[in-house]
């Protein structure tokens, strides 16, 4: 048998993308491609869990520091798999849905959507920082022309701001590592760690790149390109963008702070203030959220509010002797939770658009009377928001409450729990408006059988997963 | 000789950085962002000299050369994006 | 053998739920069979555990699923009378509301959750440890949300706001409560007689552990509707009957009240709440909440509002047993647990009959109903005598044991709280049945008797018929009485 | 002459100063036509300056893409539009300044803490006789961080793809004079010969992919500049933009299922692979510019 190689994992979307712009046989390729990825990052997965030690592989025989160097190891093989499972449902989503509405974006969309694939698995694998940046700038590429996609004058102006920023962004990371490789002239991250026990200049050089990253996941302060980017464009796009594409700048940090910085009084100083702007970004993004009037705009925001949680963690590893793997899981299960749960609402975001041509809430089409489907998909994915149990956003609240109780971070306990009840007010309204039976809410007109599946399985995936983390998150456990 | 370029380069991050902020319109802002790019190279470029091998260290020319394509892929859709919104105005 | 026979306890309802989920809204017949199997399937498989138990036999499933907990179910006495009662009472409810919801839309969804409903209450009977009991506990909240909504009206849309309000919050509190045990005591087990961990545990920190038990009671008052937390449960009376039935006599009110149950006896143990003179300031409270629920009740026009105060106060006789040292106190609160579901569910569905037949929801237009519909009125009548606690019937033996349980444990004022409270009791139940039967109704009674169709006459009858025959023959072979006793003993290490 | 007397630090300084100068003017003007001018001039300083720096591959490309065809697409903008920069709020202009300044002391101190050390440079040229190019740069791109690269292809992919998704239906700008039309015909050939020429000297020395490809592109616009549409078939030409990223993932990928591993070349066989691969580099950096350029294929 072919021996498993991680290049697969880049090449195989990569190829996909070229091969969709064929046009007569686009979605017999875009099925058959993106079950293929989905079963291979699938097979990874397992493959951390079956071997121990976390799997490296040099590209061209080079190693560091002249080569690049790919890791697989429990972190990266969960959220592989996180990312095959959301690209997947999307994929089948959109393949009614691009022969349904915007059929001539439809004709490019799945270029930029294996193209997206390959980039998420290249970034979650790569072990370089320079290979992270280009990794990064095509992620950021690849959202700016999705947020374009539907082309009209809303949508362009949101990419453009996103496309500034996130140049920005990308020069201000460059600039952090041409400042760490003028220092101490290596580029991947297990060597940096090495380097970096004894001097102190990673400070400067840390900067500029925690700057870059806050801007990216839409921390707080810099969160305004966010609601306007991924509320304006196609349901699909948006799903990606929501639930995938803002995750692995934040990914990036948390494994900076935590695999390649040493333990040190400075850091923890800055680490607090990166969890105030977490805390702030909880309550700012649940407040305008709650507010929004359109639902596309209120799940911009709630990722918004959703994304503070992973910020609020990174001083937790600096407080007592606890495993970094502990922090991490409660990462990685927040993560997993959102991005099923974000992904499944946008779907159905799309299936109402789709029935009620208008993205209002008041109009949203009364889904618990008409389309039962996507009226489960919503409640599942609300109650994974929520942090209710049995779903793994409740998993993922109750392993950051234990650790924040066990190091005496009641306050971070107490703005998560504050943070699932905020969650709660913003859910609520598309319940409501799922059961109101409004006269204007009766919409008979059929919504695609392949785009509510989708959704619902999105969803009540997001919801059931709960029952398996103890699986789910072995890998992480062994480190 | 080197400390003149660092400081060269990182002058001209720091103007570029004032002017995106200051600049209201989408031109100006897409200058600035070109001539930051520059400046991050510039530093990366002369680091690349600031070695005692007689050659400088072709790894950072390399970096960088990937650098300038991947800003002028991002300029080229800017521009489109740019123009795109002045059709719309008119 | 036995493991797949607690599974299947939990999963036969699953299973109904998807099935009917995914079954067209006009196969009427199909999911009326589908759900009426899955029910009598189960009382097959309780039936066949009650024998085993009796025997001897515990068995228990144990998967880890979380990194600090596992999914822990458990077949113990207890669990056995809450499942045996829950799935019961589901049985006539389900045929109750098939009957009800007779040609009204949203079925479909209506049964999903209703099953739903169903499995979250069979797991929370099961369940083993703290952990597996919030599982359920906050999907029963999930599963009964669409339920209490399901007319979707803007007034029943405002009534779910509420209850999804409080009980998420009394889930937020649940969810801190547990974090708290799983960190410090690391094993939130149910044993008979208390955690032996947490025993230890509270030894040393006594404040800390005050502070838990009262959250972890609170958090379930919220859902057993203690007084200050009731207000989301009179407002669920917008829901159809078969909902205002299932949340009242069997699903979400008892599920509070057996989480005390297990708390008090399982996870702290009775020698420790009466050690840490735990349970003192809470039957207070309680003892307010019954004579509270019973005085509103008198006020109350419409007549669903009226059952929904006397619940309130009906399950805090519940949980002023439990919390009341002695075992006599303890047999009569489980003893409740049975008869009110039984008594509530069936005066539940009288009113549901009235209103579907004579569109009957206020107190004065109850004149002549009973002339009208006999039957039924019989049954509302047996039920409400049952609750005041005539004797000869099954509320009387509650009350027997409750005020011999106060007496026994010295807190004459208990005594009293019950007395007050039959006496309230009869003061909002007696007045409907008069109007009822002798109220002179404007048309005339023409042609023959005009009852409601059977599927929804036949249930009341049977509870009712059940609430003489426990109150006739309390060591009958299949009232609860030995059992209970057999459970009371063992809590208290007999 | 100039270089090897004690002349080359003044050099340095008046490059540095004026690259310093024309940046500060492009930023700082009120009308965008005189920054778009500015810019252009400044792109040409810097590329001067990475040629002083030694770094002679970068300069080529900086000329011909960061001056050359960056200059022209702002021109495109410019052109149209009589905008005069607006004058911002001065609350934003002091918190800007503040933070500007913050970050100049910042990176003053991070200066001092930078010493001369020999980081990857002598790997480079140790394993550089196994990379199968001689040229240390292209190596490095090629060879040692040949991922890097895939995924930059993918970048100039993804930006062609991108533009024709926006679909911009205005006409592109041209300037219909037969004297232009005359002599990009007559030339065309040539740069397309020279563009070759320049990618196979990478292989050895200054030169290579992106240098011929952007120069390619030069000739494609200075034809298409006269109004003339390009000789190529459409199709031809959609799978001359997909080449690059095909060709270099089906490379990866082959050596991959050959079991040496993901683009992991053969020591024999890297020198033909580099070859292939930069072609398609060539090409499709050509067409990226091209269509920047002209909008549409």
């Amino acid at each position: 048998m072919i021996s498993f190689d991680l290049g697969y994992l880049i090449v195989l979307p990569l190829l996909a993308s070229i091969f969709s712009l064929i046009s007569p046989i686009r979605v017999y390729i875009a099925l058959a491609f993106s079950l293929l990825s989905f079963l291979l990052s699938v097979y990874s997965f397992l493959y951390t869990l079956r071997d121990n030690t976390p799997l490296y592989q040099w590209i061209g025989g080079w190693t560091p520091p002249l080569g690049i160097g790919l890791r697989l190891d429990g972190l990266s093989g969960f959220f592989l798999l996180m990312i095959g499972i959301v690209s997947l449902f999307v994929a089948l989503y959109s393949i009614s849905f691009f022969n349904v509405e915007y059929k001539r974006q439809g004709r490019f969309f799945w270029f930029f959507f294996f193209f997206l694939w390959a980039g998420l698995n290249a970034f979650f694998l790569s072990e370089d920082l320079f290979n992270l940046y280009v990794a990064l700038e095509v992620l950021s590429l690849t959202a700016v022309i999705l947020v374009a996609l539907p082309g009209y004058k809303k949508a362009i102006k949101a990419s453009l701001n996103y496309l500034f920023l996130s140049i920005l962004a990308s020069m201000f990371y460059l600039l952090g590592i041409a400042m760490l490789y003028a220092n101490y002239g290596v580029l991947s991250m297990s060597l940096l760690s090495q380097k970096l026990s004894d001097t102190q200049e990673f400070i400067y050089a840390l900067f500029p790149i925690t700057i870059a990253l806050a801007i990216k996941s839409a921390l707080l302060p810099f969160h305004f390109w966010l609601p306007p980017a991924h509320s304006s464009t196609v349901a699909p796009a948006s799903a990606l963008l929501s639930s995938l594409v803002i995750k692995p700048p934040a990914y990036l940090m948390l494994r900076l702070w935590m695999e390649v910085l040493p333990k040190d009084k400075s850091l923890e100083y800055l680490s607090i203030v990166l969890s105030i702007m977490g805390a702030l970004a909880i309550f700012i993004g649940s407040y305008y959220a709650i507010r929004q009037k359109t639902i596309k705009r209120l799940l911009a925001y709630s990722t918004v509010a959703q994304m503070g949680y992973l910020f609020i963690m990174v001083p937790l590893y600096y407080h007592g002797e606890i495993l970094k793997e502990a922090v991490l899981q409660a990462f990685a299960l927040q993560v997993f939770s959102h991005a099923l749960a974000k992904a499944s609402m946008f779907l159905s975001s799309g299936n109402a658009i789709y029935v009620a041509k208008r993205d209002e809430l008041s109009y949203m089409p009364g889904f618990a009377h008409s389309h039962p489907f996507t009226f489960f998909a919503l409640f599942f994915s609300g109650a994974t928001l929520i942090g209710l149990p049995l779903s793994a956003g409740f998993v993922a609240k109750f392993l950051f409450l234990e650790l924040s109780i066990k190091l005496g971070f009641f306050l971070h306990g107490g703005i998560m729990l504050l943070g699932s009840l905020l969650a709660s007010l913003y859910v609520y309204p598309i319940w409501k408006e799922c059961f109101s039976s409004h006269p204007t809410k009766f919409y008979d007109k059929p919504i695609p059988q392949l785009m509510e599946i989708s959704a619902f399985l999105l969803g009540f995936l997001a919801f059931s997963s709960g029952m398996i983390t103890g699986f789910l998150l072995e890998g992480i456990a062994r480190g | 000789m080197i400390w003149f370029y660092y400081i060269l380069a990182i002058l001209l991050v720091i103007i570029s950085l004032y002017h995106f902020i200051v600049a209201r319109n989408y031109v100006k802002r897409l200058i600035a962002l070109n001539i930051l790019g520059s400046g991050v190279f510039l530093f990366f470029i002369t680091t690349a000299k600031n070695t005692n091998t007689e050659s400088p260290d072709p790894v950072p020319h390399a970096l960088v050369l990937t650098g300038i394509v991947v800003a002028v892929s991002a300029t080229a859709i800017a521009v489109s994006l740019i123009l795109h919104l002045n059709k719309e105005e008119e | 053998m036995e493991k797949l026979a607690v599974l299947s306890l939990l999963l036969s309802s699953f299973f109904a739920s998807i099935i009917i989920s995914l079954l067209k809204e006009e196969r009427v017949f199909l999911r009326s069979l589908v759900n009426v199997v899955a029910a009598v399937y189960k009382l097959f498989v309780i039936s066949y555990l009650i024998w085993s138990v009796y025997k001897g036999i515990t068995f228990e499933i144990r998967y880890p699923i979380v990194p600090f907990a596992d999914f822990y179910l458990r077949i113990d006495p207890l669990a056995l009378l809450f499942v045996s009662l829950s799935s019961f009472l589901w049985l006539l409810t389900t045929i109750y509301a098939i009957g009800y919801l007779e040609g009204s839309p949203n079925r479909r969804r209506f049964f999903t959750f209703f099953n739903l409903a169903v499995t979250s209450t069979m797991g929370i009977a099961l369940a083993g440890n703290i952990f597996t009991f919030f599982l359920f506990y906050e999907l029963l909240t999930l599963s009964t949300y669409p339920l209490v909504v399901h007319r979707s009206t803007s007034k029943a849309l405002k009534a779910g706001g509420i209850y999804l309000l409080y009980t998420i919050l009394g889930g937020s509190l649940f969810m801190l409560c547990l974090v708290l045990l799983y960190v410090f005591v690391g094993d939130g087990n149910f044993y008979t007689g208390g955690n032996p961990k947490v025993k230890n545990w509270a030894m040393e920190n006594s404040l800390m552990a005050k502070l838990l038990f009262y959250g972890f009671f609170f958090a379930m008052a919220v859902k057993s509707a203690v007084f200050p937390l009731h207000q989301w449960l009179t407002k669920a009376m917008v829901a159809p009957a078969p909902v205002s039935a299932l949340l009242h006599a069997v699903a979400v009110v008892k599920a509070g009240a057996f989480g005390i149950v297990r708390l008090v006896y399982e996870l702290y143990g009775v020698d420790l709440v009466q050690s840490m003179n735990l349970w003192q300031p809470l039957a207070y409270l309680t003892a307010f909440t019954i004579l509270f629920g019973s005085s509103m009740a008198i006020f109350q026009e419409e007549l669903k509002k009226r059952l929904a105060y006397s619940t309130i106060s009906h399950i805090s006789y519940i949980i002023l047993g439990v919390l009341l040292p002695g075992q006599l106190s303890t047999m009569g609160a489980l003893l409740h647990l049975v008869n009110h579901g039984i008594m509530k569910i069936t005066l539940f569905m009288c009113l549901g009959n009235y209103a579907e037949k004579y569109d009957v929801h206020k107190f004065k237009e109850l004149d002549g109903v009973g002339r009208r519909m006999p039957l039924t009125t019989l049954a509302f009548t047996i039920a409400s005598l049952g609750l005041i606690g005539v004797p000869m019937t099954a509320g009387y033996l509650t009350k027997k044991y409750l005020e011999a349980g106060a007496k026994s444990a010295g807190e004459e004022w208990a005594v009293y709280v019950f007395y007050i409270s039959s006496i309230l009791s009869t003061l909002y139940l007696i007045p409907i049945v008069f109007k009822a039967w002798f109220g002179k109704s404007k048309e005339e009674v023409k042609g023959r008797k005009l009852e409601v169709n059977p599927l929804m006459l036949i249930p009341p009858l049977i509870t009712a018929f059940l609430t003489l025959f426990f109150g006739i023959f309390p060591e009958g072979p299949i009232s609860p009485l030995k059992w209970i006793r057999y459970i009371a003993s063992r809590e208290y290490g007999g | 002459m100039l270089w090897q007397t004690g002349k080359k630090d003044m050099l340095d300084l008046a490059l540095g100063l004026m690259l310093f100068i024309s940046a500060l003017l492009s930023l700082h003007s009120k009308d965008t036509m005189k920054s778009g001018v500015f810019f252009i001039i400044f792109g040409f300083l810097s590329g001067l300056i990475w040629v002083r720096l030694e770094a002679p591959d970068v300069a080529l490309v900086e000329i011909i893409l960061g001056s050359a065809i960056t200059g022209l697409l702002i021109f495109k903008l410019v052109k149209g539009s009589k905008q005069k920069d607006l004058k911002a709020f001065t609350f934003t202009r002091l918190w800007a300044g503040f933070i500007s300044f913050l970050i100049l002391i910042f990176m003053l101190f991070h200066l001092t803490t930078i010493e001369r050390q020999d980081r990857i440079a002598s790997l480079v040229f140790e394993n550089l006789h196994k990379s199968g190019v001689d040229s240390a740069v292209n190596a490095v791109l090629l060879n040692f961080r040949g991922y890097d690269t895939l995924l930059e292809v993918g970048v100039i992919t993804l930006a062609i793809f991108g533009l024709l998704s926006l679909g911009l239906k205005r006409e592109a700008y041209y300037w219909d004079n037969p004297l232009l039309k005359g002599f990009s015909r007559l030339s065309l050939p040539f740069i397309v010969f020279f563009s070759l020429y320049i990618t196979y000297l990478g292989t050895f020395s200054v030169g290579g992919a992106f240098q011929g490809g952007a120069l390619l592109a030069g000739g494609l616009v200075l034809f298409a500049l006269a109004g003339q549409a390009l000789p190529l078939k459409a199709s031809i030409i959609y799978i001359f933009t997909m080449a690059g990223l095909g060709v270099f993932s089906l490379i990866g990928l082959l050596y991959a299922l050959l079991g040496y591993g993901f683009l992991t070349y053969p020591l024999e066989l890297s020198t033909i692979s580099i070859m292939i691969i930069e072609l398609s580099i060539w090409i499709s950096t050509a067409f990226l510019l091209y269509t920047a350029y002209s909008g549409k294929l």
